[in-house]
């Protein structure tokens, strides 16, 4: 007998799940286990993953970008430097690249005044190149050369992905980020549409790949939260268990700080029908490491199940969506771990990496294993489909396939089961 | 030291040459003492004083002191006739019961059964482990689509018959492992799951076969390391020591077996397409012909037994059937295999006593029965290598093709303006383009379409419209929708789409038409350098001149300037040459070679002159058979004068005033008719009346390697391309070859404890060997033939894959023991001379050099060729053995060309002559009686020396005789010598073994084949019979070597095997405690062995040089060298560090001596 | 009349060929314009890379990912931080990240003393995180619990990927990297094997894109050259035409720097089959902004042609692998320009997009350009294909389809385009 409950979003179950989600993150090897890496995965920032989170950080990523530079709007991807030496900006919060041995050389000169010091270290900080917070800037300045590239014509984006710093806010401990980032420019007419669109296109995308579409919302930033020079602002957001927390933001941000960037030199700036305009700034900005953990929670699914001895049992899925899920199939070996067998497993392994499946070589676990405890593993870490090679697959050539999200075990033939995969991954994507 | 102080003095004969230390002298010759005559002496010292040798200055080697074995017999000839008697009486005793034996019926069902069956006289069968008999007719049959697992097999002994099932064939599965284990191959000493027979005790017993080394590669026991005393007997060596055919023999005995008339014309195009001379030899008797045959059982049996022809259309099905096929005729093919094993024993029955009266000596049976268990250990490393040579074979072969395409994609922009017209190269291939091609649309339709069709401009003003509206991006795009319209156009598309219609044609035949096919790839993929197309896209210049192919003459060369045909553009229909653009090639050329080139460039040998003996043999053969009869005579004289001047009116040769002035080359041949220039042939190695099929051939990469084939286009890429091409040519031919050796790996419990407790063996490792099949009398000379190990050539730095015989590696606790037997065929040469000559040892100028000469002197025979002729010593080393081996003048001269293209016809004719005059000598000829009587008779007057005339005098004689005379022909002349040369007495002793009634090895007297013998022949294949002196000792030699180690090593109680000889070179796997004793063991057989070859010819003496190998290898590999670090593309690291071999000791004498004490016993 | 000749190796030539080949990396944007960055990327540093450049990268990231992924070997993805806190590392040459508001803070203190000062400083330089210069630290650290996850079975491999910082020796200015890391683990016995392995399967990789493979090339590290605990090494290099320089690194380093990473405890270390003893690494490391440079300069093919008034032309073709190319196909419009030809074009755009072929909008473009110029600039740019619309095509579905290899120009129909391209490029990956 066996039922099946969803568990209810009392507060207590809440907290629960938090502690699930993380224990299983840690042993499922989606985030290295270590207590201070725990924490920064909880708070969002990059965190070291283990070979589960990294390829499912990749496929989250890949996905972004294909969405963004494949769609109908012309978007260039780009690729800045993730320092820099411009000594204008130079407001608070910075983080500088120092070199210790410089800094060290300093204060080790016992001849110099403590006024001197001061000064050197001063010029020190002063000409250390500083760490980008976010894409906008390295955006901003590569807005020249890409009007070129398109003859002056708007409207363009430029994407761009990868790491980013933040100061400590206090704690002592600058942390990095995974953001990626859209800077779009336009008519200053069409400014507000191309927010309005945007912000559309992105809730659209992430609720392409959740379980539950509606734990990711949008909404209006309200004004007393707008930043900078920004007159509009759209947030997405991830309800998490235990609350809301912002993935992607866009901004409306004006004509300001492109003009600054470019100290104020319009011509450089114009657009072929703009009439001496200059470009409006719409920019998208998001946080991937705390998308990694909406798709993660999002997608852990708890069923209860009693036993044969009345026990109640909890099932922990996974349920990733196709194309995010890092492992999509498992290659097992059943009984008998005789030499033959693993060669199939061999051959099948090298097939499915040839077609870009990624695959968990399972048989080349030696220790014995119940199926039970297989599976149980193999749903907690996402796997889609474990496949059982046993005797019967070198007389017959069939083999079994159990699907993650079924639990059914299905028969297929060796001949077939690579072609199997690749159409449902790919099927996967227009749903 | 045990260099004798105490011994007297050294031992010199008359001629100052060091002879054996005297207390080996003593031990071995049993106190014989060499006698010399004065006058031998005296005719010795002339003869050397005439060759500039006579009194070079030649340093002593220490002395040896050794105690010998105790020896069997009254002389060294009998002790080893005692040795192999002793040897071969178990398998003798086995053979003669089999031979005798009447066969129990055939059974006539045969019993589905995993492992072996016998069957009892009356029909009963019983499942057994193995059969037990000492001596079985064994034959196997393997499924070959299936893998290598043997499939079936069947044995008879005198009392029982027996089949074998695998349990592939029994039992069904969907796939099974392609790694086979012993539990897979046929047992024949040891129960199932067991790698030790029963009672512990191996039993000598015989397995005969037919090509037996096959049916050896697929029983169990024969992998082991250790142990097994069953020994194999092939009736198809025995069939090649009976009555073998030569290589050419076997073409045509083929050819006359289609039908003698049919079989004739076969021979002439045979002898055509060699390239040999039309006026080369009538074969006049064809006697030998009946009493020989080529190799397969089925004419083996016919000629020994007769009666109804074998049935072998169940071959077939073993061939190309799958397994269901073998399991759905398994009576059928089991019969099959049975019928193959009665008719096995039929012949084995015949062959036997011929055997041994054609081959009465039994060094010859027990050696031959030694060669037959060879045995190569292999590890982890082999599948390595496999993997590394294929791998880095693949990635060359790729990057080639991928510069030939790119060759083809840049020629295909010479479309445009159609500038190919200019190319030197290009100008004539097919540069037409298709049109693209539509269905017909009825035109009211067409008029309809151009109506409805309206064209929108684009707005003057094109701001940024914003983004799409909601509903415009929830329904399909407009744009989509236009695009899915121009879609359905596609109906007006034929069914089969042209293939690449916008380009030229030849581009369009690389490419492969675009398909699903996971193999389709874009691009001219299908180029290769075979292809016609590919030297031209390269641009390819001989000589500075355009390369050019004829369809008749093949590939050439275009040489402007000619005048006499140019046609005024706008008559010509086909493409026209563009002169111009050639001329401006070379002028091109000539200015960067503006400096002189030096006259003569004897660029280093390439590897493939660096012939294997084998392959010199070959070409020596080819020749041999036309040339031997081409100096009879003075008619036969004239007549070859006479086509030299044919020649040079060749029919193709051009016109006086078209001829090329500045140009001297192959042509020009005036039937290729290109306006503005000549056409020149590229020469051919076999003679230039020979069309070049490919410029890319191994022939021309010396022409490569010193830049007169050079690539002109696309520089890199054509470039790179040839020397890929030079890469890979030994793994391209080699590696189907070398991957499907098998390979069987042996599981822990199966190796020795020596192995598997030694601190070096590795638990993740594998330990295993091969079984290489050697067919141990496989020519007709009796030498060992297999395909693979005994022609693999050494490592060579620029070839992927060639570092082949170092993956023989030694599992731990084990070392390769071997040596070269030091110019084994040259000495044996020099000594059957000396023996005829003067019966001393170095009385020849031929064997003096061979005996004392130095390199760092000049005085060794390469070096003295290399310095007449003037060559490099590489190639005077292929001159020296191809002479030896029987090749004439005409061989010498086409070699010669081949060096140098640059050398003159007349020139290296002359070259030729020079050089055969110094060594053969010149021939003369002894008057017959006839011949004495008509001189004396009509009073000629006659120069005569040693009783001999020379040939213009012999062609005087002649005319004056047949002036004087009305009859025909006079048989005037008994014997031709050769005279004068360094060689000439070692020719003439061979040349009258050759010519003897019975021709036999003069040492273990083994006779020629009756296919040779001059009863069947007369005066045929004498550079055959030639050869077979030398070659057939040389056998000799190695069987007596096989006898001399087993017995040492059983006497001493080394542990060691046999594991294969290549030639003149021969490998022990042996224990590694015991490696030095073995060493000395290898050192003694070698002077035993010379010892008997001086014994048997007379010579009481062996000269100390020669008594002991040079070097003894101590190794852990097979290589030629024991410091070869064998690097090649695919061992980019060499064997030291890629595979932790550290080099090897190779050993002289003397420092064996000072580590074994000069003992061969155990634990000094 | 016409003569092809391939440049030869003067010296001359060379210079003119590094000339050429950097103002075509401006021009084609690959790279961005700017003195300063040009020089970063002469130099082998990650630099701002245009959209082309940007996808280029991109690619070749991509395919050494998925090569080194799916090797037969078993090797995990891993994601480990760019920063780290670890104070034990303190060699020279560290770049530390030193939040400026900290310093300033410190120095604008009044009241302490020259000592005091000093040691604040050195102190707040103390608790600075560094930046890695390399990924080899972050994988030694995950050996633990990869170690767990592969059940204590060698041999596996942890591979990374992104940005690294180097220190600026002397000139001030600390420069971004893009490396590619697999960490190796093996046994000692077959650390060897392991290091020919990689050694070879990577100058494969290298070659396998190449358009001359022979100027990538391997060698062994001279002894005296070794680095650290490393006995073997063995250099991936590129033959630039200013000389060799290496691409990618591989070093056999014992065991030693495991060991000291997890301070000597040898028991988290041990392996099953090991008998106590330590696992050995093998290190690759890769730097993919070389890479880039490398293929972009193998792949410029200069071809000298005359034209018709005996003018010697210069063709420069960007022959970059298909796999690799940013653009594979560029549509444009023959001659008039109109909306009808405007929408196909698009729906094309749109068809190309979907099936992951990266395409140049060159139909917006309204600027009248001859055909020659056009197709000039897409060799430049090592466009695969240029698709060109025309009338014809609105009657009869017909296009012109140029090939950039043999500048042919071939008739396709609309319908299949698509697959054309898309076989085209799949398959170019089995030459």
């Amino acid at each position: 007998q066996h039922s099946r409950r969803h568990c209810s979003t009392s507060s207590c179950e809440d907290l629960d799940r938090v502690s699930t989600l993380l224990q299983l993150c840690v042993d499922r090897q989606y985030v290295s286990p270590d207590q201070t890496n725990a924490e920064l995965f909880q708070r969002g920032m990059s965190c070291v993953y283990g070979p589960l989170g990294t390829e499912l950080r990749r496929n989250l990523l890949e996905q972004w970008w294909h969405s963004v530079t494949s769609s109908s709007a012309q978007v260039f991807g780009i690729n800045t430097l993730s320092s820099s030496k411009d000594a204008a900006a130079d407001g608070p919060g910075q983080l500088r690249i120092v070199e210790s041995d410089y800094l060290k050389h300093i204060i080790e000169q016992q001849e110099l005044s403590k006024e001197q010091l001061v000064q050197e270290v001063q010029a020190l900080i002063h000409r250390s190149p500083s760490l980008r917070t976010d894409f906008l800037q390295g955006a901003l300045e590569q807005f020249v050369p890409a009007l070129e590239l398109v003859n002056r014509k708007l409207p363009f984006g430029l994407a761009e992905s990868g790491l980013c710093f933040q100061p400590s806010d206090g704690s002592g401990c600058p942390a990095e980020v995974t953001q990626t980032s859209l800077v779009w420019f336009c008519s200053p007419r069409t400014s507000s549409h191309w927010l309005d669109h945007w912000a559309r296109q992105r809730l659209k995308w992430w609720r392409k790949f959740a379980r539950s579409p509606s734990d990711f919302s949008s909404s209006d930033v309200p004004v007393e939260e707008l930043e900078g020079a920004a007159s509009r602002g759209v947030r997405i957001s991830y309800s998490f268990p235990w609350g809301q927390e912002p993935l992607e933001t866009l901004w409306s941000r004006g004509h300001a700080e492109l003009l600054q960037t470019h100290k104020g030199v319009r011509s450089k700036l114009q657009y072929r029908e703009g009439r001496k305009s200059v470009p409006h700034v719409v920019s998208v900005s998001g946080n991937m490491d705390r998308g990694v953990k909406a798709f993660l929670s999002n997608s852990l699914q708890q069923l209860m199940k009693q036993d044969g001895k009345q026990k109640l049992l909890r099932r922990k899925v996974l349920k990733l969506h196709p194309v995010l899920a890092p492992v999509k199939v498992a290659l097992d070996i059943g009984r008998g771990a005789t030499m033959e067998l693993r060669q199939v497993c061999e051959g099948l392994l090298q097939e499915f990496m040839e077609a870009k499946i990624p695959v968990w070589p399972g048989y080349l676990e030696t220790l014995p294993t119940s199926m039970e405890q297989l599976n149980a593993k193999y749903d907690e870490m996402g796997v889609l489909f474990t496949v059982v090679i046993s005797d019967n697959t070198l007389e017959s050539g069939l083999l079994q396939v159990r699907s993650r999200d079924t639990t059914i075990r299905e028969t297929k033939h060796i001949s077939e089961i690579k072609n199997f995969l690749s159409r449902y991954i790919s099927a996967a994507d227009n749903i | 030291s045990l260099q004798g102080e105490d011994s007297t003095e050294t031992r010199l004969n008359p001629l100052n040459i060091q002879m054996l230390s005297r207390n080996l002298h003593d031990q071995i010759f049993r106190g014989l003492q060499p006698e010399y005559r004065e006058d031998d002496v005296e005719r010795s010292t002339r003869h050397l004083q005439k060759h500039q040798l006579w009194g070079k200055e030649t340093s002593l080697l220490p002395e040896v002191e050794l105690k010998l074995p105790q020896m069997y017999g009254k002389d060294i000839d009998e002790h080893f006739r005692i040795l192999a008697q002793k040897q071969s009486l178990p398998y003798l005793e086995a053979a003669t019961k089999l031979q005798l034996a009447d066969l129990p019926p055939m059974p006539q069902e045969w019993s589905w059964e995993v492992g072996w069956t016998r069957y009892g006289p009356d029909g009963e069968s019983q499942k057994v482990d193995f059969p037990e008999e000492s001596a079985l007719v064994f034959d196997v049959e393997v499924c070959v689509t299936e893998g290598r697992c043997p499939t079936l097999a069947a044995a008879v002994s005198s009392t029982n018959w027996y089949s074998w099932c695998s349990k592939r064939l029994i039992e069904e599965r969907y796939s099974w492992s392609n790694q086979l284990t012993l539990a897979d191959l046929i047992p024949l000493e040891t129960p199932i799951n067991s790698a030790r027979p029963p009672g512990g005790q191996w039993k000598e017993r015989l397995i005969v076969g037919h090509n037996v080394s096959f049916d050896r590669s697929y029983i169990k026991e024969q992998y082991l390391l250790k142990g097994s005393k069953v020994r194999f007997m092939d009736t198809m060596s025995l069939h090649m020591a009976i009555s073998g055919l030569t290589g050419f023999q076997r073409t045509l005995w083929m050819a006359n077996k289609l039908g003698k008339r049919r079989g004739l014309q076969e021979v002439k195009d045979h002898i055509k397409k060699a390239g040999q001379k039309r006026e080369g030899p009538m074969i006049s008797s064809w006697d030998w012909v009946n009493i020989s045959s080529i190799n397969n059982l089925a004419d083996v049996h016919a000629l020994y037994v007769g009666g109804p022809p074998l049935q072998k259309e169940a071959r077939e099905t073993f061939v190309k059937g799958s397994m269901t096929d073998v399991r759905n005729n398994f009576q059928e093919l089991m019969q099959y295999c049975a019928m193959d094993v009665e008719a096995t024993h039929q012949v084995f029955t015949e062959q036997l006593p011929l055997f041994m009266e054609r081959c009465p000596h039994p060094v010859t049976f027990a050696g031959m029965l030694e060669m037959g268990v060879s045995y190569l250990p292999v590890n982890q490393n082999w599948g390595r290598y496999l993997e590394d040579s294929q791998d880095v074979y693949e990635e060359l072969q790729r990057e080639m093709k991928k510069s030939l395409m790119t060759l083809a994609d840049d020629a295909c922009q010479l479309l445009q303006d159609d500038r190919y017209k200019d190319d030197p190269w290009l100008w004539d291939l097919e540069w037409d383009v298709q049109e693209f091609k539509l269905k017909k649309v009825a035109a009211s339709k067409k008029k309809k379409a151009v109506e409805t069709k309206v064209a929108t401009p684009l707005p003057d003003w094109d701001e940024d419209p914003g983004p799409p509206s909601e509903e415009e991006m929830a329904g399909p795009y407009p744009s989509r929708l236009a695009v899915e319209k121009l879609k359905e156009t596609v109906s007006r598309l034929p069914k089969r789409r042209q293939h690449l219609p916008g380009h030229p044609g030849w581009y369009r035949k690389l490419c492969e038409k675009m398909s699903e096919e996971d193999s389709w790839s874009p691009g001219a993929n299908l180029i290769s350098l075979q292809m016609r197309v590919t030297p031209k896209l390269m641009g390819l210049t001989w000589d500075g001149f355009p390369l050019h192919y004829s369809e008749k003459h093949g590939w050439g060369y275009l040489v402007p300037g000619r005048r006499d045909n140019l046609v005024p553009e706008e008559e010509s229909t086909g493409p026209v040459c563009p002169h111009r653009a050639i001329e401006s090639v070379y002028r091109e050329y000539c200015e960067q070679n503006s400096k002189v080139r030096p006259e003569y460039l004897d660029c280093n040998p390439s590897d493939d002159l660096m012939w294997t003996d084998s392959t010199v043999w070959a070409k020596v053969e080819e020749f041999g058979s036309l040339e031997s009869l081409t100096e009879e005579n003075g008619v036969r004289m004239m007549r070859n004068g006479e086509s030299k001047k044919n020649r040079s009116q060749d029919p193709h040769s051009a016109p006086e005033e078209s001829r090329c002035h500045y140009h001297h080359g192959n042509g020009p041949c005036s039937d290729v008719d290109i306006p503005g220039c000549w056409f020149f042939k590229l020469p051919h190695k076999d003679g230039n009346h020979n069309n070049v099929g490919s410029p890319f051939s191994k022939d021309f990469l010396s022409k490569m390697e010193d830049g007169t084939l050079r690539a002109g286009h696309g520089g890199t890429n054509a470039t790179r391309a040839l020397e890929i091409n030079k890469m890979v040519s030994f793994w391209r031919n080699a590696h189907k070859r070398i991957s499907s050796q098998m390979v069987l790996w042996l599981r822990k419990g199966e190796l020795p404890r020596i192995v598997s407790r030694h601190k070096d063996f590795d638990e993740e490792g594998q330990y295993g060997a091969i079984l290489p099949q050697v067919v141990t009398a496989g020519t007709v000379t009796r030498r060992a033939v297999e395909p693979t190990w005994l022609t693999a050539s050494n490592a060579r730095r620029d070839r992927v894959g060639s570092e082949l015989k170092a993956m023989v590696q030694v599992p731990p606790g084990y070392h390769l023991v071997g040596a070269d037997v030091d110019s084994q065929e040259l000495w044996i040469a020099a000594v059957l001379g000396e023996a005829h000559f003067a019966g001393m040892h170095g009385c020849t100028a031929f064997g003096w050099m061979t005996l004392q000469g130095k390199k760092s002197q000049g005085t060794d025979l390469h070096s003295r060729t290399a310095e007449t002729v003037g060559i490099s010593r590489e190639h005077a080393k292929v001159f020296n053995y191809g002479r030896i081996y029987g090749a004439g003048q005409p061989f010498a001269e086409r070699l010669l060309l081949q060096f140098n293209h640059r050398l003159g016809q007349e020139e290296a004719a002359s070259k030729a002559k020079q050089m055969y005059a110094l060594t053969k000598g010149i021939r003369r000829y002894q008057l017959s009686e006839e011949g004495e009587w008509l001189v004396n008779e009509l009073e000629i007057e006659v120069e005569k020396e040693d009783g001999s005339v020379t040939l213009q005098e012999l062609r005087r004689i002649t005319r004056l005789v047949s002036q004087c005379s009305r009859r025909k022909r006079w048989n005037i002349v008994d014997k031709r010598l050769w005279a004068g040369g360094t060689e000439s007495d070692m020719f003439n002793k061979l040349e009258s073994v050759a010519h003897s009634a019975q021709p036999a090895t003069p040492v273990l007297g083994c006779r020629i084949s009756r296919a040779l013998e001059p009863m069947a022949v007369k005066d045929e294949f004498i550079t055959s019979r030639v050869n077979w002196v030398v070659q057939s000792s040389a056998v000799d030699y190695l069987h007596l070597m096989l006898v001399a180690m087993k017995w040492l090593f059983e006497e001493h109680d080394i542990d060691g095997r046999f594991c294969i000889s290549i030639h003149d070179e021969v490998r022990y796997l042996v224990g590694s405690e015991d490696r030095y004793r073995a060493a000395l063991a290898l050192q003694i057989t070698n002077l035993l062995t010379r010892s008997v070859f001086a014994h048997a010819l007379g010579l009481q003496d062996l000269p100390q040089s020669v008594a002991f190998f040079s070097a003894v290898d101590i190794d852990q590999c097979l290589r030629k060298e024991v410091t070869m670090d064998c690097v090649t593309p695919s061992n980019p690291t060499g064997l030291e560090r890629r595979y932790n071999l550290p080099p090897g000791e190779a050993l002289d004498m003397y420092q064996i001596l000072d580590i074994t004490k000069g003992s061969l016993n155990k634990g000094r």
